[in-house]
């Protein structure tokens, strides 16, 4: 038993140690192979887990002790139950689909072992995030996942853009981390231990005001993973970094480490439901906020970035309602789905020599068309359309929202429905169908490896069938997650479907329509809603304008102005004015002698005028 | 294991003196034996070391000016012990790494000295004496950083000598009052520090000595308005002086704190709790930015050092055993990390003759390993869990927090500011493309280097992944003290803040 | 009727004299005569407070002073002569190669 | 009676004699000035009777000292009138001032206790030298023979000073002066 | 009629006269070698004269009478012996600098011992009196000796610096009869016991009158300790004079007016009377401050020595001020300690001395000359720092456990501002000691030529160094004897 656990841990650690040994080296093929090997290794070992689990339940290890002070203790435990398990087998497919898959995408570069070094050492992180049974372990992986997103968007380091987006993505996130860290001293010096288990046992007994500030915090730290607003900016530059990386981390699985987090605590935020509606009125406010954005974005990674912002959005209404699984439930889909979108795009920018901007597409489905065939159903998937994954998982969401009397959330999510089809298939339009803009570029597409499509089907078999798993998925998980039952009469639950379906296929089929019309006019792109979505509602530009460059100029002012001339000066003018002191007294030393003489009877006079008017106390 | 201290203490002195007959050509391999000797001594140290015993061990006691009760009184502890080993280890990687040639002989020699006197502080339990080894090492340190240091070495020497010392001068005073109130009370002269331990200070007495105290210790540290010597140290110091100026010079202000400060006026510790934390949280906050504006990398290394020992301060006056250990133990990180950092910048510094980050950029494709060791030793500062760095720091915000949570999330930004200029660092001079021509053709790590930094990167791991040998052995002397200081408290606030703040749960 | 006051005042009086000429003389010859005259000033006070308390040691003590008046002159005279033979001058503005 | 005429008489004529020393810039006059100053002195000490001072005044001073400073005079011919450019007279003459009343008004207040009894009296009927005699040769004779010894001290000093031996390189530079020797 | 006078000669108690008749002997015996024998050697004279302040020396140390003499003129209590100690010891170790490499007039001449010698007498005769008469005496032998000494350096600036002391001297000599004065016009007596027994007697009154006497005695034994404001002829008469010279009298005329100076003042601050603390503490405290902030911005070595003795002579008043036992002992202690370093810098000084101004026309031992010392005479620079930090009161050298027992004795008498500014005069110090330390380490060479700085160098005076360094390093090791010696005298003689 225990073995599986520490091979489904280590082995990802085992292949980032070993290709690490050779990352200054030149692309060598067998590092890439052994990688995924590993990683698959530590797939099945997951798999066997997650069979162990469903038969005898929950396995808790603890390996060894880790940081011990006064009455703190933290050890590495791992505790593999029903929801890490369920993280670690997503994590672990999708890793090691994408292992596979970026054989064949950083073929041609230079750094191909450094690659993989990295994304296997990301899996570990992440697999510790999942597994850790305790809040610093956990926060070990959220850390962890972070060094790596920060090296792997950066791995093209050249590129200034790139490097910039990296440090952006690490710092947001530590700015969440602050947050979350407090969150664990309090949890600390409350209930002084940072286990899982013994703060949940003690939960219950808690003042509450201790407990929501400790749901605050924690949730602080989730939307920095998660990147939710305001803290979502880095997410769409994390683009900057290769497809594949964007398909595991930024998709699939980190940014959903906030949810995991939210979905760990969740008997934390059923008790304080107030926090719980802020979470997810938060994430309605995402969903159709980033949606919105990613209508009029041309960059094709940036659109499905921002699409992946808004699913978080609607995996965080589930949680924050306290609809736990469904939130496990989308967040399992979601990475199926969307990573194969990821890597279909990957593909499409493979055949465009790293063209991003699908207007610069469009009819590839010619000369690409497995990459269509998956990309579509991803996008359809993504869209909720019956029977694919998608559908299931959101459309629990939308219900959750509805019974829970929150009608505007519902609402939210309801038109975010209809702008993800849109974009998604104007984005498949754009991309596959239409006129072939490419040609004017010069360009010459091609088709992808087989082995790299054979790589993407079961993703896309997943996105087609996973959602029928539903009702094992629930009873599987909610043997550890609270319970919950929709409770909307039979009628109107059909209503709402219909009415979600009818508007996701509606906006379809608007695409649809419009870009077989050669999309919209030009005039659109003067409209102020247009500059304002294409300009992402001007946040980053605020950001530069009120954050960073205010703390630059005060840094400068501070050294400049303050340090050196005002406390170094003043140290400096202690010392001068001693110094001229000493010049000054020198005068007495006039070397004449009759001063000195003077000076002797001016002592004294002076001491003897002293002792006619100066009288202490005798 | 006898007169082990002593030896330690006094084998590099012996050695100092006797490399005046060592020749020029093999005076390096000399240094770098004898502090590889003097290395395992200290590890000796440690093997021998009863973990079960939190009180002082090897103790050598002999009087020596009996009359007025100095005597000759050494003894580690869990809290002295791994600073002597860090002193001594980074010596030997410092002497490794060493790439100067010129009057290399004086250099080692004074180094050599210099180790004594770290040695000497670390365990000397006479405070006269301490005093002694305090000062001394400021002399060492003047020598090479005006003799080996760059344009402005002059200045930066001298301002380095005048305000420590004239900062300490001021604790002389402080040790003999000390000195006299024992006599008051017990009617004896002593100057053994676990004597003045049981010595119950009234109230208005502890504020003033701990003020004289404290200045020596703050413009050690250095502490805020007190550190501008430190910029010009570093910025002036060959990498020689900056690594062990960094690494442990500068923890003996710190070392001070939990020394002195805290069991000899608990009172006071407490009472001037608020203001010392506002001072240390100021540093971590305007260290951090100021290291942000820099364009010098050692100078960001420099303000970056400030900004963590705010920190270690911090959790110094945590009052409770999560803080205290840990802020010793971020004295070692720190002084690995720093140690590490400021040689990396001499690497680079002997091949370009700059230290400016807009000399640099893309060094990552020349210099891979530099590049890699600097971002693990980067991440190892900016405190990424599983490095060396995360644990201290941790431990010592999770210990303030008991104290103040708003303070706390304030000293806490300083993970964040951190990130920011380091990251900013590294991406200034390691990242983006190759802009100079004499960039281009910079050769990656030596052997020689690797041998200094490759043991660095290992403690930096393995430290950071099982930290626990080492905090063990910190707590149970920290908790002993604590308990000192929860008894001989005067005041009665002081006794429940103490143990409030070693008690979980509660009120915030 | 002489008291002892009229001499201490007349000592006192000879003796702020000598100050004077200690302080305004720049011919090194005429200060040492100024120094003279405190000692001077000095003997009259012993001798009159030796008389009023009829005792000897203030006479003695005058004796001695003369007896140091003496030789100061001597080992003066001699300082002054080496200085005139160097530098042709006994004014002690010429005397101001040191200071600072 | 005679007394008091005595003691103004002598004072005016020593304040007034002192009074040249300090201010004539004739040092011929200042000489003879002081010379006569301390024979009046001794006058007071005959007032005293305190004789033997007396004498001991006259002789010492009036004879030795005297010649003394007359060669040094010669030596300096500062016969004719010395020009004397005194510095910042303002604080002198403030100073000057202050001092005088500062002692002056010192030596105004009732210093003397009545019930000191005197340690060494002179005996009635013993002359004034006797007595000195006696005392300096029981009680003070230590101080008498250091005083001889500073005699002496005085005597050889005055003879290096003067001597060739240390004119002998007067005439040349610092400098120079080891060179010469290193030739012997 | 006066009936014959009959004295018991035991009751003279000859032997405390012994040490100074010695001497006498000694010097006049010089003078008659000289006579006899053309052109003795100047080691021989020497030699000679060591000889006799050993044989001096014996007689003190060996004397074990009662502690007064010859009609209780003499006092030959603890501190009077402490002092002669440290005198006799001071001119054993000085006068052998006469023995340098290049051959000085002055030490050719015969005479130059005598008075050294009758010098010496003086000062013991300062010290072993408490009669206002035979100090003044003693006073003024030492003093025209000295003049007369730095004379014959013959120099100009040698002149300059004789007539500069000769006068204030002089001047001093006036207030110190005035000071007598009024004590003999207070008490009737001039013996301090005596006057302290009669104040005692007068409850201190009238006031104004001590507190004259206080004034006029401080401005003449100020003059002698080098207080401010009567220090200014100190530099002047040290840079005028030979290095031998100067560390001599940085030495032993200040240790002999200190001794006076404890049996006049401790007496007075014993008496009550707040005024004369205050003043001293005044003094004290300018002396102390004054000459460092002075001393900071000397370019030459040798007036920055002086400024520096002025300034731990100001310390030596503290503890004169503060006249606990432990003070007194601190005093005794401090000077001991500061006797080897100053020997040692001197003594430095005097070795690189050259005889041309080759570094600046105007100072013989500019701080430029030592620069880069370290470079071409590694050892020379390296003693010459030790020196420096032991002045600077640097631990462990020697003078820095004189400090510290100074410091401990002002705190545990609560004078804690006293210690605090004693403590900061040390910080500001250290910038002067520092500087030279600077040059010769850190700077680069002017003039790389080793001979240059040797060309006085010579056997005797470098075991003289030896010695010194020794002393200056191993200080530690004396302290518990030397403390325990003292203090047994102190506590002797009730001070």
């Amino acid at each position: 038993m225990e073995n599986y656990l520490y091979t489904a841990l280590f082995a990802p650690l085992a292949s980032s140690l070993f290709v690490a040994l050779f990352a200054a080296r030149p692309k060598m093929l067998f590092t890439g192979i052994v990688a995924s090997l590993l990683i698959a290794i530590s797939m099945i070992a997951s798999f066997v887990l997650l069979i162990d689990v469903n038969t005898y339940g929950p396995l808790h290890v603890t390996m060894m002790d880790w940081i011990a002070a006064g009455n703190l203790e933290v050890p590495f435990g791992f505790v593999v139950d029903e929801v890490s398990v369920i993280m670690m087998v997503t994590v672990t497919l999708v890793s090691t689909i994408v292992h596979i898959y970026s054989i064949g995408y950083m073929d041609h570069d230079k750094s191909f072992n450094r690659f993989f070094s990295y994304l296997s050492a990301f899996v570990f992180s992440m697999m510790i995030l999942v597994m850790s049974d305790n809040f610093v372990g956990l926060f070990i992986g959220w850390e962890g996942v972070g060094l790596c997103s920060w090296l792997l968007i950066g791995f093209w380091y050249h590129k200034h853009s790139a490097s910039w987006a990296a440090n952006e993505a690490f710092i947001m996130n530590r700015i969440a981390d602050l947050g979350m860290l407090m969150g664990l001293f309090l949890i600390y010096w409350t209930v002084g231990s940072f286990q899982y288990d013994e703060f949940f046992a003690s939960v219950k007994t808690m003042d509450p005001t201790i407990l929501t500030t400790i749901g605050i915090f924690l949730f602080i730290g989730a939307m920095g993973k998660s990147a939710q607003f305001p803290l979502h900016t880095w997410l769409a530059d994390a683009m900057e970094g290769p497809t594949p990386v964007s398909a595991l981390i930024h998709a699939a699985t980190m940014v959903t480490a906030g949810v995991y987090l939210v979905i760990r605590c969740g008997e934390l935020y059923t008790l304080i439901p107030d926090v719980g509606f802020a979470i997810a009125s938060l994430g309605a406010f995402v969903a159709i906020f980033a949606a919105s954005m990613a209508l009029v974005n041309n960059d094709l990674k940036r659109i499905i970035a921002y699409s992946t912002l808004s699913q978080l959005g609607y995996m965080f209404v589930a949680a924050g309602l306290g609809a736990y699984w469904i939130a496990l439930f989308h967040l399992m889909t979601h990475a199926f789905f969307k990573s194969l979108l990821f890597l279909g795009a990957g593909n499409v920018m493979h055949a465009m020599h790293d063209e991003l901007n699908i207007k610069k597409m469009g009819g590839l489905y010619g000369s690409m068309k497995a990459t269509a065939i998956l990309m579509s159903v991803a996008s359809v998937a993504l869209a909720g359309i019956y029977p694919f994954a998608g559908f299931f998982s959101k459309d629990k969401i939308l219900e959750v929202a509805f019974s829970e009397g929150a009608y505007f959330l519902w609402f939210a999510l309801f038109i975010g429905a209809g702008l993800t089809a849109f974009y998604s298939f104007r984005l498949v339009m754009l991309v596959f169908f239409g006129e072939k803009e490419y040609v004017k570029y010069g360009i010459h597409p091609h088709e992808a490896q087989p082995f790299v499509i054979y790589a993407l089907l079961p993703l896309g078999l997943l996105a087609v069938v996973a959602g029928f798993l539903e009702h094992t998925f629930e009873g599987f998980v909610t043997r550890l997650l609270s319970q919950y039952e929709i409770h909307i009469e039979h009628g109107t639950e059909t209503l709402l479907i219909a009415a979600t379906l009818g508007i996701a296929l509606s906006g379809i089929a608007f695409a649809v329509y419009m870009y077989r019309r050669g999309g919209f006019s030009k005039a659109w792109e003067e409209r102020f809603c247009y500059k304002l979505l294409s300009n992402q509602y001007y946040i980053p530009k605020l950001y530069e304008l009120y954050i960073m460059r205010p703390f630059s100029a005060l840094a400068n002012f501070a050294w400049q102005k303050i340090d050196t001339k005002v406390v170094d000066l003043t140290v400096d003018l202690i010392a001068k004015m001693v110094y001229s002191t000493g010049e000054k007294s020198r005068k007495m030393q006039s070397g004449n002698l009759s001063d000195m003489l003077r000076w002797m009877v001016v002592g004294m006079v002076v001491l003897l005028i002293l002792a006619f008017v100066y009288r202490p106390m005798v | 294991m006898e007169h082990i201290l002593s030896l330690l203490v006094f084998f590099p002195a012996i050695a100092a003196l006797l490399g005046f007959l060592v020749v020029k050509e093999s005076i390096r391999a000399y240094g770098i034996s004898v502090s590889a000797i003097e290395f395992l001594l200290s590890l000796v140290l440690w093997i021998g070391y009863d973990n079960a015993n939190a009180g002082y061990q090897f103790v050598e006691y002999y009087p020596f000016i009996s009359s007025y009760g100095m005597s000759y009184y050494l003894g580690v502890d869990g809290i002295s012990i791994f600073l002597v080993i860090l002193s001594t280890f980074i010596t030997m990687i410092a002497f490794i790494a060493l790439s100067i040639e010129k009057e290399i002989k004086n250099l080692i020699i004074s180094v050599l000295f210099l180790e004594m006197t770290m040695v000497g502080v670390f365990v000397i339990l006479d405070v006269i004496w301490f005093y002694a080894f305090w000062e001394l090492s400021l002399v060492p340190m003047l020598y090479i950083i005006g003799a080996w240091g760059s344009v402005n070495r002059m200045y930066a020497s001298i301002k380095f000598f005048l305000y420590t010392f004239a900062g300490s001068v001021l604790m002389l005073v402080g040790i003999l009052y000390m000195g006299f109130l024992y006599h008051e009370a017990t009617g004896i002269w002593s100057f053994s520090l676990p004597d003045w331990y049981l010595l119950q200070v009234p109230f208005e007495t502890q504020l003033w000595l701990f003020g004289a105290f404290f200045l020596a210790f703050a413009i050690k540290v250095p502490m805020f308005p007190f550190h501008t010597w430190l910029p010009y140290a570093h910025g002036q110091a060959p990498t020689i002086g900056s690594i062990l100026l960094a690494a442990v010079l500068l923890k003996m202000g710190s070392y001070g704190f939990v020394r002195f400060s805290l069991p000899l006026f608990p009172d006071a510790s407490v009472y001037f709790l608020i203001p010392v934390a506002v001072i240390c949280i100021i540093m971590v906050i305007y260290a951090a930015m100021i290291a942000y504006a820099q364009e010098d990398m050692k100078q960001v290394i420099a303000y970056s050092s400030i900004s963590h020992m705010g920190i270690v301060v911090l959790g110094t006056f945590a009052m409770n055993a999560e803080g205290i250990t840990g802020s010793i133990f971020l004295m070692l990180s720190h002084g690995i990390v720093s140690g590490a950092l400021f040689m990396l910048v001499g690497v680079i510094y002997d091949r370009r003759h700059t230290k400016l980050m807009r000399d640099f950029g893309g060094l990552a494709s020349v210099m891979p390993n530099f590049a890699t060791i600097y971002g693990i030793m980067l991440m190892a500062s900016v405190g990424l869990p599983l490095s060396i760095g995360f644990v201290g720091e941790f431990l010592s915000l999770a210990g303030f927090y008991r104290i103040s949570w708003i303070m706390t999330l304030f000293a806490g930004t300083g993970i964040i500011l951190g990130a920011v200029y380091m990251l900013v660092l590294y991406k200034k001079s390691f990242f983006g493309e190759i802009v100079h021509a004499e960039n281009k053709t910079l050769k990656d790590l030596n052997a020689k280097e690797l041998t200094a930094l490759i043991p660095l990167v290992a403690l930096v791991v393995i430290l950071g992944v099982y930290p626990k040998p080492v905090l063990s052995v910190i707590d149970m002397s920290v908790q002993k003290m604590l308990v000192l200081m929860e008894q001989k408290a005067v005041e009665q606030t002081t006794k429940e803040l103490i143990i409030k703040a070693n008690t979980i749960g509660g009120t915030h | 009727m002489i008291t002892l006051t009229h001499y201490l005042v007349l000592t006192g009086i000879l003796f702020s004299i000598g100050l004077v000429g200690v302080m305004r003389r720049t011919n090194l010859l005429m200060l040492f005569f100024s120094t003279e005259i405190l000692l001077n000033a000095i003997n009259i006070g012993f001798v009159a407070v030796s008389k009023y308390y009829n005792d000897l040691s203030g006479q003695l003590f005058a004796f001695f002073i003369i007896a140091v008046a003496a030789s100061e002159v001597a080992v003066g005279l001699g300082l002054l002569i080496l200085w005139y033979k160097r530098n042709g001058s006994v004014d002690l503005n010429s005397l101001q190669t040191m200071k600072g | 009676m005679y007394e008091i005429i005595a003691f103004y008489v002598f004072s005016a004529l020593t304040i007034g004699m002192f009074g040249i020393v300090v201010m004539s810039s004739n040092a011929l006059y200042a000489m003879s000035a002081l010379a006569g100053g301390m024979i009046f002195i001794s006058g007071f000490f005959f007032i005293l009777d305190a004789e033997f001072l007396g004498v001991v005044q006259i002789v010492v001073y009036s004879g030795a000292i005297m010649a003394l400073y007359a060669f040094g005079m010669m030596f300096f011919d500062t016969t004719r009138d010395v020009s004397e450019k005194m510095r910042s007279k303002k604080i002198a003459y403030s100073l000057s001032i202050s001092s005088a009343i500062l002692v002056v008004s010192i030596l105004c207040a009732p210093l003397v206790g009545e019930s000191v009894e005197s340690l060494y009296p002179s005996i009635e009927g013993v002359g004034n030298v006797q007595m000195i005699g006696v005392v300096l040769f029981t009680k003070y004779l230590v101080p008498f023979e250091l005083a001889a010894i500073m005699l002496l001290v005085a005597m050889i000093s005055g003879i290096v000073l003067a001597s060739k031996k240390m004119d002998e390189y007067l005439a040349i530079e610092d400098e120079e002066i080891e060179d010469v020797k290193e030739g012997k | 009629m006066l009936e014959p006078i009959s004295i018991d000669v035991a009751s003279l108690n000859l032997p405390a006269l012994l040490p100074m008749a010695i001497l006498v002997v000694g010097a006049l015996a010089v003078l008659c070698a000289d006579l006899a024998v053309k052109g003795l050697n100047r080691s021989f004279l020497t030699m000679i004269t060591v000889l006799f302040i050993i044989l001096d020396f014996g007689a003190v140390i060996g004397y074990n009478g009662p502690s007064r003499g010859f009609f209780d003129v003499l006092l030959v209590d603890g501190i009077a012996m402490m002092a002669q100690v440290i005198i006799l010891v001071a001119s054993a170790l000085f006068l052998p600098l006469s023995l340098s490499h290049r051959h000085f007039r002055e030490f050719r001449m015969a005479e130059l011992y005598a008075l050294f010698m009758f010098m010496i007498v003086g000062f013991q005769c300062m010290v072993v009196s408490d009669n206002l008469i035979l100090i003044f005496i003693g006073l003024e032998t030492s003093s025209l000796a000295l003049y007369t000494l730095i004379a014959m350096h013959n120099r100009a600036k040698a002149f300059e610096a004789a007539i500069k002391y000769f006068t204030m001297g002089a001047l001093a000599a006036g207030f110190y009869g005035m000071s007598a004065l009024i004590f003999y016009a207070l008490t009737g007596s001039v013996e301090i016991y005596q006057i302290e027994h009669v104040l005692m007697q007068r409850q201190f009154e009238p006031l104004i009158g001590v507190l004259a006497a206080t004034v006029f005695m401080l401005g003449a034994l100020g003059f002698k300790l080098s207080l401010v404001p009567s220090h200014t002829w100190t530099p002047d008469v040290y840079e005028g004079s030979s290095a031998p010279l100067a560390g001599y009298m940085s030495i032993v005329p200040k240790i002999a007016g200190f001794v006076v100076a404890m049996r006049l003042f401790e007496m007075l601050v014993a008496s009550g009377v707040v005024w004369v603390e205050h003043i001293l503490y005044v003094a004290v405290v300018l002396t102390m401050t004054l000459a460092n902030l002075t001393a900071l911005v000397q370019e030459d070595v040798k007036r920055m020595l002086a400024f520096s003795s002025i300034s731990h002579a100001g310390f030596m008043m503290a503890a004169i001020l503060i006249g606990t036992t432990q003070a007194n002992t601190a005093l005794f202690l401090y000077w001991t300690l500061f006797m080897f370093t100053n020997l040692g810098a001197f003594t430095m000084l005097w070795i690189v001395r050259h005889r041309k101004n080759l570094w600046d026309e105007r100072y013989q031992h500019p701080y430029t000359k030592f620069s880069g010392l370290v470079k071409i005479m590694p050892t020379t620079a390296t003693i010459m720092g030790v020196f420096m930090f032991s002045l600077a009161g640097m631990p462990p050298f020697s003078v820095f456990w004189g400090k510290l027992y100074l410091i401990s004795a002002a705190i545990n008498s609560e004078y804690i501002f006293l210690a605090v500014i004693i403590a900061l005069n040390s910080a500001i110090a250290v910038y002067y000691y520092m500087k030279l330390i600077i040059y010769m380490f850190l700077k680069e060479p002017i003039t790389a030529d080793a001979r240059l700085y040797a060309t006085n160098a010579s056997t005797p005076l470098k075991v003289i160094v030896g010695v010194a360094v020794i002393f200056t390093l191993f200080a530690i090791v004396l302290i518990e004897p030397l403390l325990t010696i003292i203090t047994k005298y102190v506590t002797a003689s009730g001070f």
